[in-house]
């Protein structure tokens, strides 16, 4: 019996990440984002998980694009930083746990999920960022192993909203039935608002994301109720991101104690939003 | 003929199966350039290298041209397309102005002010 | 509305190829497999549809051993005979049809399956020797357009057979809103039983095989009830392909006529098994 | 400690995820024999071929000495290792002949006469 102690939502934009490693975060432009994040990151200092699980998705950086998986799986031992084209994120690479990422490739395709196993794999920012929005100085290592789960968001028809939501409620049963670790902390990621290309690049929605910030945690069911094109349309065409958010919820319990929530624009062309959940009971 | 019910939204590229199919090469050969062999080879011969990756003549032109709209309209993918303009030393917000007919610092201002909320 | 006309269900074994590249199905130890194969071939010949999906595995030469996906599905305007080591096959490369490709993506992906799409891909003989014993002498070109749909058999946990089976399903409920073509036929390819490895290689169960035969015409379900362990353990290590036989199956109607079919040990290391099915009503 | 339900049938090898794991190296070696080049390579010094791809001290005892069972035993998938076996000229009946104790035409009458059907 393991436990999902934790759900951190956050945006994985790779500027966030460029402004830690730059140590630009006390700039004007900058401080308020990190601010932002602050209390939940000392929460989270104080419940470190024996492992993590982090839904993210590759840009165009760890797969190849002729091959793009609806949700894969990795099972490696450990991941590297990926090198998107100018040198990888000072960053540590990151530790697997292959004994976990067995057991709920098993479950999940045993519960109908038609998973893709990386057998190896480069992370990119979607999956660094997260971390480093997570644990801002990891010095070597990251606070404890990481699994990641891939979704694609780039290329239509991206996984439904409703699906995600499965994968994730068949997650939370996979872990509740494992017994090699205590305690696990998921992270969603990816969103809030925002499209990168076209004229309508620039596209913020900040009732879009704060009507999704409160119903993430208090009606999930409602959100994963959305179409492919409703999140295009209301998010932006990058904003579909925000499917991930809902593998993370998924995984957690009906109730939820809401810890901290952020909401800041810009971050680079993005809204960035942050909302960490105790899944503890009581 | 096919139910595809991709959505059309004005101003919106959404990067599917036909449009992925039209920019494979281009998106191929946005891809190699993460390696700096790669990108030394491209800067030496910009069109010899598209044509390396059998790019169509007007990928090509959009390439050589920097016209990014363009790129877009030929099945280039925003996240393939960056690794180019992270090449030419240009930030996602410059391609924002270019996408919006917007410079680099009014799309900036855009952004610091709330993000376009009303498109 | 597109019409799956029929469904041909055949083992893969390399060396039926290597006996067809080399002209020695004559030979005395091939000629009764291929002497099997005539009926179904000369009915096949009168009844070429406008496009055919193939249901195959890769066997470790068009994916790399990094990325296992459960479920794939091509949408190239052609494959490649893949180089499995020593020259690819004499046979034509594979000319696809990306537009129904994209649909059945659609299709499928709004049912809940969790497809790895595959923009380029080689086909390996998984692939290709299905096609052979179709259609022995394709000269320039196979007879129509060929979709492969991808399933991993070889890395434990493989889709389970009922999976498999709720695949076809769906993928004749895709085929049936299809407007762009008139006729299909399906291939479900691998099997029978057979394992290459340890000390049971070499084994063969032809009353399960027979049962197989058998049962995918009248009662799939029953078939698609089996566990992975069954598979492995009734039909050899390798033998567990034949849930690729029930993704065929499950895109014909509940009722079908069996043409011909055909079972012949040994082909290789293999039991040979061949099915077909003609899906027309009446 | 995990589900895991993987079936534990005798003389069967399963290829799951921890052997896999453990095969990895030696199966992506095994992988790369597909080119010429590479084989052309592999025959010019098999060890240091091996330590390239950092296979463990017991797998490259394995494949230099072509002991096939332990091949298996450390992780190899046989799709894998056959890619090794057609370059030395033997076939899935020679395999099968060692896995099961026999020689190639032992294996390959046993075959004829209708494949081991009380294994
Ligand atoms: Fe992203
Ligand atoms: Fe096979």
């Amino acid at each position: 019996m393991s436990e999902v102690i934790w759900g951190l939502a956050t945006s994985h934009v790779p500027s966030i990440g460029a402004a830690m490693d730059r140590e630009k975060t006390a700039d004007p432009v900058w401080a308020p984002l990190f601010e932002g994040y602050r209390p939940a990151r000392e929460w989270l200092a104080g419940h470190t998980p024996d492992v993590a699980i982090l839904v993210y998705n590759d840009h165009a950086n760890g797969v190849d694009l002729d091959v793009v998986p609806t949700f894969a799986l990795g099972t490696a031992e450990s991941y590297r930083v990926a090198d998107e084209g100018f040198g990888r994120r000072p960053v540590p690479d990151v530790t697997g746990d292959p004994e976990l990422s067995f057991h709920l490739l098993q479950s999940l395709m045993d519960e109908g999920f038609d998973l893709t196993v990386f057998q190896e794999l480069d992370v990119d920012h979607g999956f660094t960022v997260p971390l480093s929005v997570w644990t801002p100085d990891p010095g070597e290592a990251w606070p404890c192993p990481v699994i990641p789960i891939m979704v694609n968001v780039i290329r239509y028809p991206q996984p439904t909203a409703a699906r995600c939501y499965a994968l994730g409620q068949a997650l939370g049963r996979a872990i509740a039935s494992y017994d090699g670790v205590r305690t696990v902390g998921i992270l969603g990621t990816g969103g809030m608002s925002h499209q990168l290309a076209g004229a309508r690049a620039g596209f913020i929605n900040s009732s879009f994301d704060h009507m999704f910030l409160e119903q993430i945690a208090r009606d999930p069911a409602k959100l994963a109720a959305l179409t492919r094109e409703q999140y295009i349309r209301e998010a932006g065409s990058e904003g579909i991101e925000l499917i991930m958010w809902l593998v993370m919820r998924g995984a957690l319990n009906a109730q939820v104690r809401t810890v901290h929530t952020a909401y800041h624009v810009p971050a680079s062309n993005t809204a960035a939003g942050l909302a960490l959940f105790d899944n503890r009971p009581g | 003929m096919s139910s595809q019910i991709r959505p059309d939204l004005p101003g919106t590229y959404v990067f599917d199966g036909p449009t992925s199919r039209r920019g494979h090469a281009m998106n191929r050969m946005f891809m190699s350039l993460r390696a700096e062999q790669a990108r030394a080879e491209f800067r030496g011969d910009e069109a010899a290298y598209c044509h390396r990756f059998a790019l169509t003549g007007d990928q090509t032109g959009a390439v050589l041209e920097r016209e990014w709209q363009a790129m877009l309209d030929l099945g280039g993918s925003i996240f393939y397309m960056y690794k180019l303009a992270l090449m030419d030393g240009h930030s996602m917000q410059y391609l924002g102005g270019v996408f919006t007919g917007m410079s680099e610092a009014e799309f900036q201002a855009a952004m610091l002010a709330g993000g376009r909320t009303d498109v």
